[in-house]
This record gives C-alpha cells, structure tokens and sequence, in this order.
C-alpha cells in the first residue's frame, strides 16, 4: 500500500493555504508533517480523508481496497474528540466501533488497551481532557483500518500516555499501517519522513 | 450491529439522557396549545372549529424548533467528520439520525396529540383524524427540516435561520395537514383526497430531503 | 463553611431513612379513613354523587400550590444561603407539584364532564391550574436540562421566584379573562360546603399532605444518593491515571 | 339515586386516575431509591480497591462540600 499526494493545492475561504505539496508514503512507514501554526498541517490531513475539496493535484492510493475511498480507510483524530457526554465510556466507544464497521469484542479490548476500563460506566462529561484524548484513541485500536491521520495526537496526553501511544504507533506500522501525523514536537519514532509545510525557502 | 442501527439507537440514547430534550418539543407544544384560548377566547364552538389548524400550527414549530441542533451537535464535537468518514452512504446517515429525531420528538407530539385535542373540544373522531394526520405529516417536517438544519449547520443563529428557511418550505405540509384533519367533521373537502395527497408529501420529502440535507453538508463541512 | 452545613446532609439521610417508613404508614392509615369518610358522606342535594371527586379534585388542588410554596421557600435558601438541602428540596418538589397539578386537572374535567357535557371547559380556576401545571413541567424540563446540579439549581431557583411572583398576576389575569368572555361562568363551586362534606375533606386533605411529605422526603433522600453517586463517579475519574 | 348511577363512571375514573398518579410517584421514588443505592454500592465497591482509606463517612463529607 502507498499513499502519495502530487502537487497538493489547497484552498480555503478563497486564501492558498500551501500549495504543490508533493508525499509518498508506503505501508509501514510515518509520515511526519511539521509547520508553523496555520501552515496547513490540518488541512492537509483533512484534505486527505476528504473532507475539504482538493483544488489542484491528485491524491493516489496504491495497493487499497479500490471500491472505498481514502477516507473510508482511514482513521482521521482531528482536534475534537468527538465524544457525546451523554453517554458513558463504553457507549461512546461501541458506538464508534459499530459505526465504523467493528465489533464490540473489540471496543472492549480497546478501552482496556488505553486504561479506561475502570471508568466504562462513567458518563464521558465526567473525564479529563486526556482521558477523552485516549478514548478517542481507542477508537483506532477498535476498529482496523490502514491509514491513520492524527492531527497533534499527543496534545493533553500525559507522559505515560504519549508513551502509550507511541507504543500504538509501532504496532500499527509493523503490521503494514500507514501513518499521517501533524505534529510540533517529536513521537518518538525512529525513521519517519519529514514533510515541513510553509516558508521552506528560510 | 449494522452502522446505521448504531446509529440510531445513540441518537435515541442522547435525546432521552439528560440534556437530551426529547420531551421538550411536547412541552412546547402542550404550551402553544394551551396559550391560543387566551388570544382567541374560550369559545367552544369556535375552538373546535379551528382546533385542528392549532394543533397542526403547534406541532409544526415544535418539530421544526427541536432540530436546530440535529447536525449542530454532531458538528461542534467533530463526530460530524467521523459520520462522514463512515462506509455508509452519507444520505443514509442523515436519513437515520432525522428518524431517530422523529422518533424522540414527532411521534410524542403525535401521542400527546389527542389529550390536547381535549382542551380544544375536539371528540373522538376528529382526535382521530387529527393523529392519523399528524402521524404521516410529522415526518414530512422533520425531513424538510432536517435540510435547513444541514444548511444552517455551522451557523451561530442556526435555530433561528432554520425557522426562516423552513417554514416556507413546509406550506404544502400544512394545508394538507390541516384540510384532511379538518373535513373529518366540517366536511369542507373529501378526507380522501386531502390525506392522499399528505401522504404523497411525505413520501416526496423522504426521499428529497436525505439528498438535500447530505449535499448541503458535504458543502458545509468544509 | 460552617460545619452543620457539612454534616447536614448526612444527618438528613439518617433522619429520612428513620421518618420514610413512619410517616409512610401513617399516610395509608389517614387515607383509608378518609376514603372512609368520604364514601360514607352524603351526596350534595345539587351535584349528586359526583361531590365525591371534590375529595380529590380539592386536596390536589391545594397541594400543587402548596408545593410552589416549598419550592419558592427552597428557591430563597438556594439563592440567600447557599445551602445544598435547599437545591434537593427545590428539585424534589417539582415533579411531586406537578403529578399533583395533573391530578387536579383531571379529576377537574371528570368532575366537570357531567355538568358541562365536555371534559374540559376554559373555566377559571381549571385554566389557572393549567397554567401551573405547564409552569411545572418547565421547572422539571429545566433541571434535566442542566447536568450541572448546583448550577440547574440556581437557574430552576430563580425561574421559580418569578413564576412565584407571576402566578398571583396569572390568577388574576386568567379571572378576568374569563370573565370578559361571558360564555363560561360554570364553576365547580356552587354549592355551600355543609360540615358532612368538610370533615371528610379536611381527612382527605390531610392525607394528600402527609402523602406530600413522604414523596418529599423520599425524593430528597434519592437526590441526595444520586448526588453523592454524581461526586464518587467524578472522584474516580480523577483519581484514575 | 339515579343521578349516582349516571355519574358512577366518573367517579370511579377520578378515583382511578388518583391511585395511577399516586402509585406512579411512589414507584418513580422507589425504583429511583434502588438504582441510586446500586450505584453507591457499585462505586463502594471500586472505591475500597484503590482507596482503602477513606470510610464512607469520609466520603459522604467530600460529597457535601462538592454540593456547598
């Protein structure tokens, strides 16, 4: 499997956000994408998963499953958690889990995986800013999809957790997983590609 | 469990829970109801004469109240992303989440329907005109609704542009509604015609509305 | 802080775990002999038998006032003293008041069915009774509404010192309204009240009252659980890694 | 007398209608007592593994100033 993006154009509100971004991913590999704030670190994730209008250049996907679209296969973490606190841990995450395709076997699993188990019956209003950042988490353990787009996945983690995650990364790419994350600072990982968006002539 | 069953069962969950609302499109409804004698008079004769208009008026702003948030809540926590990132046709991902909010929100209106109709001195047999009228009309509402929601997505002022958008659009809806409840007893036009016609409303808006709703937010999200 | 605040919930737990089965028999005691007393009572020479829904329609009607009353006062210890009792007593009374609110207006119309020919007339008092059932379930609506006790409590506090305000204003307004419209000057109140017809009504009263102050106490004790489960669920989400 | 006979079904309804008003208000009070009490049980339960020190009174305290 081989993501790559060709000349990439974004455009928002009629302001070029970056233009003729050019990536090549392959399976198992992470790709880094690094920027000043309002670079398009963002965009360029939600661009890839479809959910802003490409305005020039092509995104290709080798090697997927050619009746899903990239976003279909892929699990985006965007800045919000998308949780409903209303519901408990576990409504939230079965929820998402049945939606997405998995099964609830699963969802169990993955709330023990991020440490939430003890807190399954609590309503989510009750938790941490880090505690949703991690059910939300769970969501990319329980249901299997390829390509995973995190937008600043370690914001409001913790040491332990950020550790944790990294750990998730690892196991997601040597099982041939694909991996987009926008960042700031480091995840840890040895041999990831650098895409650097904005200002690339200072 | 299928995606779109998942889906509705927590949309249903979330409206009973606290801070769901689910009730609250009865109460207004109950209260609108309850407020027209004080403008009008307390009239039986008259009452009677236009409790079905009421009824209809009523239920109309209570469903049409009711839906601001039907997508405003999925958009500002970001589960909208997630909804459209789904296998399952975004048509019918909005389709699901308008029935769930017909279920929590139309089809109690259409059972508190007949206990209203009691302080409006209907009998028995217009109360049942009146919810057969209400059960095929309600959802043509929410699914008329359900697009000026999609539009009116990311708007601060949603709620009240809704009901501007809205309102025009659902014309039809209404003199339907009220003309096949009314010639139950006044005898003004054959129920028959009024009520197929009702019913071919609802149909149309089951099928347009998904479409429209599923297109303005794909537009929207961006 | 002072320290009887603290403990003051604990204490009330313990008195209502001790006053709940107490209060609760002596509630079905009055009731039976009320019930008693008012099928033995005569029927009124006018009305006939249906005089004997008054032994409803009244105690009912009283008490969804009354129970405004309780909340109004809860609301004051809500807003002046801050005190935590305060907002579990407002929020217990609500649905209580209203239930009772809604019993009033339907023995109101079964009452009136006989003598109007419909169930439900726009008579004064029934249409005022309508107008605080409604007030009611907006109180009720607006407590789970907020998830936030203490703040749902100062919100449904202040909504109800307004309707407190407002609900003499509605009475009077609703009157004259009704009287302006000539057509419906029936009134459940024809008749002069003999004492064989009090005395059972007083017993009745009575009932609903001590029936009241059970719902109420028991009400404010779940509250004060649920409360408590509310706090312990957030404790362990914090104290969770 | 045949005024009572006329008027029974009314009666009879309105009595009705105050025992299913009564019994729903004291069942709403009764089922919401279990579950509450099922809660607190349930979290006593958790609560005694990880925090073994502080008893329920000392509990019921943190609960009320959660309240003040």
């Amino acid at each position: 499997m081989r993501l790559s993006a060709v000349n990439l154009t974004c455009q928002r509100g009629g302001r070029e956000v970056f233009a003729d971004v050019s990536f090549s991913v392959a399976a198992g590999e992470l790709l880094a994408i690094t920027g000043r704030n309002g670079a398009g670190k963002s965009s360029l994730l939600r661009i890839v998963v479809g959910l802003i209008r490409i305005a020039q250049g092509r995104l290709i996907l080798e090697g997927g499953n050619p009746e899903l679209s990239i976003g279909e296969q892929a699990h985006y973490l965007g800045h919000q958690d998308a949780l409903k606190p209303a519901l408990s841990v576990d409504e939230n995450l079965r929820f998402w889990t049945g939606f997405l395709g998995g099964k609830g076997a699963d969802a169990a699993q993955a709330i023990e995986t991020v440490g939430l188990r003890d807190l399954g019956d609590l309503p989510a209003a009750y938790l941490s800013a880090g505690q949703r950042r991690r059910l939300s988490i769970a969501r990319l353990i329980a249901v299997k999809r390829p390509m995973w787009l995190l937008d600043e996945p370690m914001n409001t983690l913790d040491a332990a957790a950020q550790d944790r995650l990294t750990a998730l990364i690892r196991a997601h790419l040597a099982e041939g997983g694909l991996v987009l994350a926008a960042t700031h600072g480091s995840l840890g990982i040895a041999g990831m590609q650098q895409l650097h968006l904005g200002e690339q002539d200072r | 469990m299928t995606p779109l069953g998942a889906l509705l069962i927590r949309d249903m969950r979330i409206s009973v829970r606290v801070g769901g609302g689910a009730l609250i499109g009865v109460l207004f409804f109950l209260v609108v109801v309850a407020l027209m004698p004080f403008a009008i008079g307390p009239n039986l004769l008259l009452l009677k004469r236009i409790g079905p208009a009421i009824l209809w008026l009523a239920a109309l702003l209570a469903s049409l109240l009711a839906l601001d948030r039907l997508f405003a809540a999925d958009h500002d926590d970001g589960s909208l992303d997630l909804l459209l990132m789904g296998r399952a046709p975004l048509e019918l991902v909005v389709a699901t989440k308008a029935l769930a909010h017909w279920l929590t929100t139309g089809l109690p209106l259409v059972i508190a329907a007949p206990v209203i109709g009691l302080l409006l001195n209907l009998d028995a047999a217009d109360d049942a005109a009146l919810v057969l009228t209400l059960l095929v009309g309600t959802p043509a509402l929410t699914f008329i609704g359900m697009v000026g929601a999609a539009i009116a997505v990311a708007l601060r002022r949603g709620g009240l542009l809704l009901a501007v958008l809205v309102l025009p659009l659902t014309v039809p809806v209404l003199i339907f509604g009220v003309a096949a409840a009314q010639s139950a007893f006044a005898g003004a036009a054959p129920f028959g015609t009024a009520f197929t016609i009702l019913c071919a409303l609802t149909l149309a808006s089951l099928v347009v509305g998904p479409f429209a709703a599923a297109a303005a937010l794909r537009q929207e999200i961006e | 802080m002072a320290l009887g605040d603290l403990a003051n919930p604990s204490r009330f737990l313990a008195f209502a775990n001790r006053a709940i089965p107490w209060l609760g028999g002596l509630t079905v005691i009055v009731f039976a002999f009320g019930l008693n007393q008012a099928m033995l009572a005569p029927n009124d020479y006018q009305q006939g038998a249906t005089v004997k829904i008054m032994y409803l329609h009244v105690p009912s009607a009283w008490l969804s006032m009354m129970a405004w009353a309780v909340m109004t006062v809860a609301a004051l210890g809500t807003l002046v003293w801050r005190h935590p009792l305060a907002d579990v007593a407002a929020k217990a009374a609500a649905p209580i008041g209203g239930a009772f609110a809604l019993l009033c207006l339907i023995t109101g119309s079964l009452w009136g069915r006989p003598e109007w020919g419909t169930y439900w007339v726009w008579d004064a008092r029934l249409t005022s009774e309508l107008v605080l059932f409604l007030l009611y379930l907006g109180v009720v609506a607006l407590w789970r509404t907020v998830e936030d006790p203490a703040r749902a409590a100062r919100a449904a506090a202040i909504l109800t010192l307004v309707g407190a305000i407002d609900l003499p204003i509605i009475k009077f307004s609703v009157d004259w309204w009704n009287t302006l419209h000539q057509g419906a000057s029936f009134g459940l109140e024809g008749s002069t009240i003999y004492p064989t017809i009090l005395f059972p009504l007083l017993i009745m009263a009575a009932a609903f009252m001590l029936l009241f102050a059970t719902l109420q106490l028991a009400a404010m004790r779940n509250e004060i659980l649920r409360r408590r489960v509310r706090t312990l669920r957030l404790m362990r989400a914090r104290t969770a890694s | 007398m045949m005024a009572a006979i006329d008027h029974l079904p009314f009666i009879v309804g309105s009595y009705a209608a105050a025992f299913v008003v009564i019994a729903a208000l004291v069942a709403w009070v009764t089922i919401d007592f279990r579950a509450q009490r099922r809660a607190l049980a349930d979290l006593e339960m958790h609560g005694l593994t990880r925090r073994s020190a502080g008893g329920p009174a000392q509990r019921s305290i943190e609960g009320a100033k959660e309240k003040a």
